[in-house]
């Protein structure tokens, strides 16, 4: 039913464009309250084949992804008028329908109430984000536009379908249930396996070595970028991984066996790796998709140490983090609207040019290595939290390493952009962004700054992921 | 001593197709083409299969000579040398010969009468044959009657070849290649031979009545609407060639033989609505009269009909489409 | 007698093997086309021999005649449509042949793969 | 059952094919088409009909000259036959609707009465073979439908037609013949030509030698018509060279109609007569399939001729058809029935929007297509909605085949678990010859001295769409095919012990 | 009478015989075309006469009789206008009758075939 609210946007120009991501917005938060009482409005759309149904249903996790998705939509459509006009992109009506379509897609995901609607609509957002991303049209464009769907088809048809069939075969059903499906009736490396087919399968999540596509992509417009690497694709990625850990497998059964102890290495080997790689990084995008690649396993990681906690945290970084980083990439966006500037060395000074911006850039990148007062701050201390319960010190140090490495490669960034020396040529001088970015950007960053304080709501919502409505009510 | 005859003929005909995979020139090939089907008719008849042995020669010796030798004229007589893949191919078919012969010293005897195929339906045919449809000539009961869905679908691919070659044949070529002025043989046949032309003439009406009898009797002996249809296209081909063109078109139009082409299909299948109209099923000619046996008798000489005039039709249609063709130099 | 009854068999064995080979030897499409002649008069036999009974007669009935044993006419009738079919496809082989040689001046099978790689 | 009811079957025959010699005579334009097209909707709905009556579990028999069996001939619909029959018809239905524009681009209307007989032939010949009971009476529709065939594919305007159809002639005689001599050594040993009268006399007899060599010869017979993978030579040309509404048709139903005949046989007439079955197709017909996929799609990634590079797909998807089969089990079989109504949405759009472009586009090589998409949006469109569901995306037909098949191959376990690779395989490389298209079409800027083309005529593309949105249609909801395909599974299975 | 009109066709039978064969043989041993067809010509006048005689005392009085002689006169009256058929075709593809010569290639001086007529 979320879903079609999307799809409706026909025709879109800008107006439309805002209209429906409102109305999508209205709809989404109207559900907040049921969730919080505890209540899983579900409804089955077709019955495909025996047992397997195009199915809707509401859930903590769910909820809070639709929500997310939602509301930065409305931020990012008003970013990216402002960008598209900026720079007089071409076909713009393409751009804002696959726009609109990939949002459909997100909310299907995050309202999918079994595991074939989850794979229809994660397809459907593949294909429906492909022209986002090719959307300049030039040679070099199609060559990693191609990279990207190569990646993403080849993991979620090659890995991802093979599984979900699997898991019909032995469990008889996909229904995400609370506790998992699995439980029993699966042993030993079988499990490993299983969860392979699945972590790799969802390359969204962009954990090593699937995680290629996500540096390819960034030759999209930068509403693109903020949009797969904040909201849509990357979350739907760890949402898929956190979902299928959480009710397609049970954390109580993954802890129990140990075959499947591999992810939190994967996640941390991820972690290290692409801080290291983000470090020698010259180009803004590039640096942020890599980090983008580290915070995602920071999820991974946290769903993978299965304790509630952990599971919590997991759940709130995904927020955070996509404040964080949405800011991060609106900012990059403007200074390329505003100054034509994407290498990092041309940064110098340009805190004096664009101040707002810079602002709203340091904001994000403090949330990213997690200094209160920021977002960021929050989940990881969840994270630890859980870290702590299940006495995973490998999880422990690698988030540790990891905020060192973060700070060790946006510190600098930001030194320069204020205090750095301005050495733009004359002729290219230029000021602030368009209004509409500015709006956005500083509205994302005061998100990251709210959620510091506010996060008790989503809390309670996420702790029902492991409590169960019941206990809900007082929280952690 | 039939069965040793028979043996020395299958023998002769095996030396004549491999003379004719021999051979380069096309022209005797077709020739010696002719000769293998009258060995085999000859054959046949032996093993008890007249009809078939009247159709064999009909058509192998007959039709399929005839329009051979059309298509060579328009084309070319010499075969180039070279083979390709020669050594695999015989590798393949030496192998697949064996399999078959594998496979025959399961099979009954020659002429054993109690290998399966003689206990089950056949003879049920011969005997039942009498009081159901009432005519000597079982081969024509089953093939009318019985199986007279299967001799529809016969009709129609011939109908389906008829359409085919005149839908080939009527496409404008592309390449104009210089063409040779059309010939006497085309334009006026053999005229000027006179003797030929005499002694032509005089045969044409009886070959035709020999046509008509066949068509007719083919409930008491062998032959029927197919042998029929294929002598009077014959003796229209004969008229053809010592006539020519023309004169035969002037004699029966090209809208005639689409006419005996289509309608004799459309015979054949209104026979057959026309048991589904009278209650019955499809091509069931019991019901077409009273006493259910008449009904058999009056279905099986229309359909017979119908058969003759639709081979005929569209065996003189494909001549004249390959003769009235000119040849690209 | 033994082996002389299965001779028959033999015979269509070796005449299908030969038109066969025809077919997929020869270069030159009418002689393709005599090999599928040759390829399914063959056949024809097999039908043919499987419905012989020996002492038997033609299934012609005769009203005086009453003890006659009668050959199957089951395989003769099949056998009379397929040599319709085998002429129906022999004639619109013939038809694509003509029309070959005049689009292509050849009717032969390389020189139009040649012809075609041009 | 009213009184019409009884004779559908026979009608689902009759009626083409007798309207077929009348279109021949409609000289003035369009007449001709009007009249096939309007029969061909007639079957349609006879097939509806019988398909109805399969789903309610009938027995449509009826029994030609109301000789009884084994006697007279016997036709027989089951639920396998309804099935393929609604492709079969539908399939012709749509081309000839959506075909008009093109076929009097491609043919003169001198000569379309003519083509138009053929086609109806050609329907009426594949519509005689899913009804028809009868082993010989099998021979004699398919022959009918061959020499039509070869009539449409001769009908391409390009002279590369002639060496193609005559290519075909050659491998469909030889095929029909093979068979021809399978029936003749099983009606020797049975003494019977009636499938189901076969299957009770065989089961004496099973293990002689002429039955395992018939099983051979009917299988490779069958195998040359249906295009099995070493088989397919000629299919890829033919295809290329058919006028594109032909295309369309014999695309959605050809090879599949032979197929039915060969899984009839091995399964119906064989099954469990012949020892070591199940052995016989995992290990003959198996390899066949995974072959055929894997490098019958490997080849459509370097075609540059989009008619070559979707005929060789075909080719692929007849590999998952069989490979469906090959693991003689339940899953297996409707897998294989379904995929063979799914792929047949798939083909029959991408050609019918093949068709559109080939009405304003100079050529179909792929280089022609840049920019097309811009010109032609809606058809790209529904070529894309097509592609997908080849590819077997979620949401598309396609899809559902895909997944039983992969189920089917993990109920194998350990060797299954190569064919889901192999299946995998295959369809990213679908994935692959799909998005070459895609892309030109879609992001390729066209080249300058490229003529303004607009989008192609209205009917045309309102057929490509409704074709386009059935994908997704048996995407969301396939109960039909599915269950028609459980159906007919359970019927070829009938006889395993 | 039986036994006379028996022993009459079989000798009938065998001289019919008897004329095929010569004429085989001929149509084998013969140097160039025209002898053969003339060597040939034996087996479809004597041979075919002789024999189908034959097997008409054997079918003695009935339908079958009427028939053989239909054939008979139809073979009367084709096979010598065939042969005339191939010897002119002969002569127009330019074979000339000549005493000894053993072979069927046209000669070097045969006469085109536009100037006859």
């Amino acid at each position: 039913m979320i879903a079609l609210a999307g799809r409706l946007s026909a025709n879109l120009r800008e107006t439309v464009t805002l209209l429906t991501s409102v109305a999508l917005i209205a709809t989404v938060w109207s559900l907040l309250p049921g969730i919080f009482e505890g209540s899983r409005p579900s409804v089955t759309v077709t019955e495909t084949l025996p047992g397997i149904s195009i199915a809707f249903a509401v859930e903590p996790l769910g909820m809070m992804f639709a929500a997310l998705a939602s509301g930065l939509w409305l931020i990012n459509s008003i970013y990216s008028i402002g960008y598209m006009r900026g720079n007089r992109e071409k076909h713009q009506t393409r751009f804002y329908v696959m726009f609109a379509v990939s949002l459909a897609a997100t909310t299907g995901i995050a309202f999918s109430a079994n595991l074939f609607t989850l794979f229809l609509f994660y397809e459907m957002l593949t294909l429906a984000t492909y022209p986002l991303v090719a959307h300049k049209g030039d040679a070099a464009t199609i060559r990693s536009a191609r990279v990207y769907l190569g990646i993403l088809i080849f993991a979620s048809i090659g890995l991802l379908l093979p599984a979900i069939v699997w898991t019909y075969m032995i469990a008889g059903t996909g229904d995400f249930t609370p506790g998992g499906i699995l439980e029993g009736r699966l042993d030993g490396p079988q499990v490993g396996l299983l969860l392979a087919l699945f972590v790799f399968g969802a390359a969204k999540a962009a954990v090593m070595p699937v995680h290629r596509w996500l540096p390819a992509a960034m030759v999209a417009p930068t509403p693109v970028s903020a949009l797969l690497h904040a909201v849509a694709v990357v979350k739907a990625g760890v949402f898929v991984v956190t979902k299928v850990i959480v009710y397609v497998f049970g954390i109580d059964f993954l802890f129990a066996e140990p075959s499947s102890g591999w992810l939190s290495y994967a996640a941390a080997f991820t972690i290290i790796m692409a801080s290291l790689v983000a470090l020698r990084q010259k180009n803004l995008k590039r640096l942020l998709a890599y980090s983008t690649i580290g915070q995602l396993s920071y999820v991974i990681m946290a769903s993978a140490i299965l304790k509630p906690l952990a599971e919590v945290g997991a759940a709130i970084h995904m927020v955070a983090h996509a404040f964080g980083k949405i800011t991060l990439f609106f900012a990059a966006g403007a200074i390329y609207t505003a100054s034509k500037k994407t290498e990092i060395g041309q940064l110098r000074g340009i805190g004096r040019r664009m101040p707002l911006t810079m602002t709203a850039f340091t904001i994000g990148a403090l949330s990213m290595i997690g200094v209160p007062p920021t977002g960021g701050f929050v989940s990881k201390w969840y994270i630890l939290a859980g870290a702590f319960q299940a006495d995973n010190y490998l999880a422990l140090a690698t988030v540790i390493l990891s905020t060192a490495l973060n700070a060790a490669y946006f510190l600098p960034i930001v030194y320069m952009a204020w205090f750095g020396r301005d050495r733009t040529p004359a002729g290219q001088e230029h000021g602030e962004a368009p209004a509409a970015t500015v709006l956005a950007l500083t509205l994302t960053a005061f998100l990251t700054l709210a959620f510091f304080v506010f996060n008790g709501p989503l809390i309670d919502l996420e702790s029902q992921l492991v409590r169960g409505p019941a206990s809900a009510v007082r929280g952690q | 001593m039939t069965v040793l005859f028979s043996i020395f003929l299958l023998t002769l005909s095996v030396i004549t197709a491999l003379a004719i995979v021999r051979t380069r020139n096309l022209f005797v090939a077709v020739m010696l083409l002719g000769i293998f089907s009258l060995l085999l008719a000859i054959n046949f008849f032996l093993l008890d299969a007249a009809d078939v042995a009247l159709t064999e020669a009909a058509v192998g010796a007959g039709i399929s000579t005839v329009l051979f030798i059309a298509a060579l004229a328009l084309t070319s007589e010499k075969e180039r040398d070279g083979t390709s893949q020669r050594w695999l191919s015989l590798l393949v078919v030496a192998s697949a010969a064996l399999v078959i012969v594998y496979a025959t010293f399961d099979k009954p005897r020659f002429g054993d009468p109690n290998a399966p195929v003689l206990q089950h339906i056949g003879p049920w045919y011969v005997q039942h044959t009498p009081e159901y449809v009432g005519i000597p000539n079982v081969v024509t009961a089953v093939l009318g009657s019985f199986r007279g869905y299967d001799t529809l679908g016969e009709v129609f691919v011939v109908f389906t070849a008829g359409i085919g070659v005149l839908f080939l044949l009527s496409a404008r070529r592309s390449r104009s290649g210089q063409r040779r002025p059309r010939s006497d043989a085309t334009e006026i046949g053999l005229r000027d031979e006179i003797l030929l032309r005499v002694v032509g003439r005089l045969l044409v009406p009886f070959i035709l009545l020999f046509g008509l009898y066949v068509q007719f009797h083919g409930e008491y002996g062998p032959g029927g609407g197919f042998q029929a249809g294929a002598l009077i296209a014959a003796a229209f081909i004969l008229y053809a060639l010592i006539e020519g063109e023309e004169r035969t078109l002037h004699a029966l139009p090209r809208r005639v033989l689409n006419g005996l082409m289509v309608g004799g299909a459309l015979l054949y299948g209104a026979v057959g609505v026309a048991g589904m109209l009278m209650g019955s099923n499809f091509l069931d000619y019991s019901v077409l009269a009273a006493d259910p046996v008449a009904g058999q008798k009056i279905g099986i000489i229309l359909i017979e009909a119908g058969v003759g005039m639709t081979v005929c039709g569209v065996l003189l249609n494909i001549f004249h489409a390959f003769a009235s063709r000119d040849r690209v130099q | 007698m033994n082996l002389l009854g299965l001779y028959h068999y033999w015979v269509f064995a070796v005449l299908l093997m030969i038109g066969f080979y025809a077919v997929v030897a020869k270069t030159n499409l009418i002689k393709k086309l005599i090999g599928l002649s040759i390829f399914q008069a063959a056949v024809f036999l097999l039908y043919i021999t499987m419905g012989k009974i020996s002492g038997g007669t033609a299934p012609i009935l005769q009203k005086d005649v009453t003890d006659a044993i009668f050959s199957n006419p089951l395989p003769q009738v099949l056998i009379l449509t397929a040599i319709v079919v085998g002429i129906s496809t022999t004639a619109l082989g013939l038809g694509i042949v003509v029309r070959i040689k005049e689009e292509y001046g050849s009717i032969d099978e390389q020189d139009i793969q040649e012809i075609d790689r041009q | 059952m009213t009184a019409l009811d009884a004779h559908l079957p026979a009608l689902q025959v009759v009626v083409p094919l007798l309207i077929a010699p009348l279109v021949t005579l409609l000289r003035p334009r369009g007449l001709a088409w009007a009249a096939a097209t309007a029969t061909s909707l007639l079957t349609f709905l006879i097939a509806l009909a019988l398909a109805a009556g399969a789903l309610a579990g009938e027995t449509q028999g009826y029994e030609l000259g109301a000789w009884s069996r084994p006697y007279g001939i016997e036709l027989d619909v089951n639920s396998f036959g309804a099935m393929l029959l609604l492709v079969l018809t539908g399939g012709s239905s749509f081309a000839l609707l959506a075909g008009k524009p093109s076929l009097d681009q491609q043919i003169e209307p001198g000569r379309q009465p003519l083509f138009l007989s053929a086609w109806l032939l050609v329907l009426a010949g594949l519509s005689g073979i899913l009804v028809s009971a009868d082993a010989f009476n099998i021979f004699v529709f398919m022959e009918i439908s061959s020499l039509a065939t070869y009539i449409l594919v001769g009908g391409g305007p390009d002279r590369r037609a002639l060496p193609a159809v005559f290519k075909y002639l050659m491998m469909g005689t030889i095929g029909a013949t093979f068979y021809l001599i399978g029936v003749g050594l099983i009606y020797m040993m049975t003494g019977t030509l009636n499938l189901a009268d076969i299957q009770l006399r065989i089961q004496d007899v099973a293990d002689l030698r002429p039955v395992l060599v018939a099983a051979g010869f009917i299988t490779v017979g069958l195998g040359l018509k249906a295009a099995v993978f070493p088989l397919h030579v000629w299919l890829p040309n033919a295809y290329t060279f058919t006028p594109h509404a032909g295309t369309v048709f014999l695309a959605a139903c050809a090879t599949k109609v032979s197929l039915y005949v060969l899984l009839s046989f091995d399964f119906v007439v064989f099954q469990q007569n012949l020892m070591g079955h199940e052995a016989q197709f995992a290990a003959f017909l198996m390899p066949l399939a995974v072959m055929g996929i894997l490098v019958a799609s490997a080849v459509a990634l370097f075609e540059s001729n989009i008619k070559r590079l979707l005929a060789f797909s075909s080719v692929a998807q007849v590999g998952y058809m069989l490979l469906g089969a090959s693991t003689v089990s339940l899953l297996g079989l409707t897998a294989s029935l379904a995929h063979m109504f799914n792929h047949a949405l798939a083909k029959g759009a991408l050609f019918l929007a093949v068709m559109c472009l080939a009405m304003r586009l100079p050529s179909l090589e792929l280089d022609d297509l840049a920019g097309a998409a811009k010109r032609m949006p809606w058809t790209m469109t529904a070529f894309v909605i097509g592609g997908l569901s080849l590819i077997g995306v979620p949401g598309t037909a396609g899809f559902i085949s895909k997944w039983y098949l992969i189920s089917a191959s993990m109920e194998l376990g350990g060797a299954g678990w190569l064919l889901v690779a192999v299946i995998v395989t295959g369809s990213l490389m679908a994935v692959a010859y799909i998005w070459r298209i895609v892309e030109v079409a879609w992001f390729r800027q066209a080249g300058p001295e490229q003529p303004e083309i607009r989008e192609a005529p209205v009917l045309m593309l309102a057929v490509t769409w409704v074709a386009a949105l059935g994908n997704i249609y048996f995407g969301l909801d396939p109960s039909l095919q599915i269950k028609l395909a459980a159906d007919g599974a359970r019927m070829l299975l009938g006889g395993l012990p | 009478m039986e036994l006379l009109q028996d022993t009459l066709s079989w000798v009938l039978l065998t001289a019919g015989g008897i004329f095929v064969l010569i004429g085989g043989i001929g149509a084998l041993r013969m140097p160039n075309l025209y002898t053969r067809m003339h060597a040939a010509s034996v087996t479809d006048t004597m041979g075919a006469i002789l024999v189908l005689s034959g097997i008409m005392l054997q079918a003695g009085l009935s339908l079958a009789t009427i028939k053989l002689v239909a054939i008979l006169v139809f073979l009367l009256i084709t096979s010598p206008t065939s042969s005339y058929a191939l010897a002119s075709a002969a002569l127009i593809a330019g074979i000339r009758p000549e005493a000894g010569r053993a072979s069927d290639r046209p000669a070097d001086d045969a006469i085109p075939p536009e100037s006859r007529k």
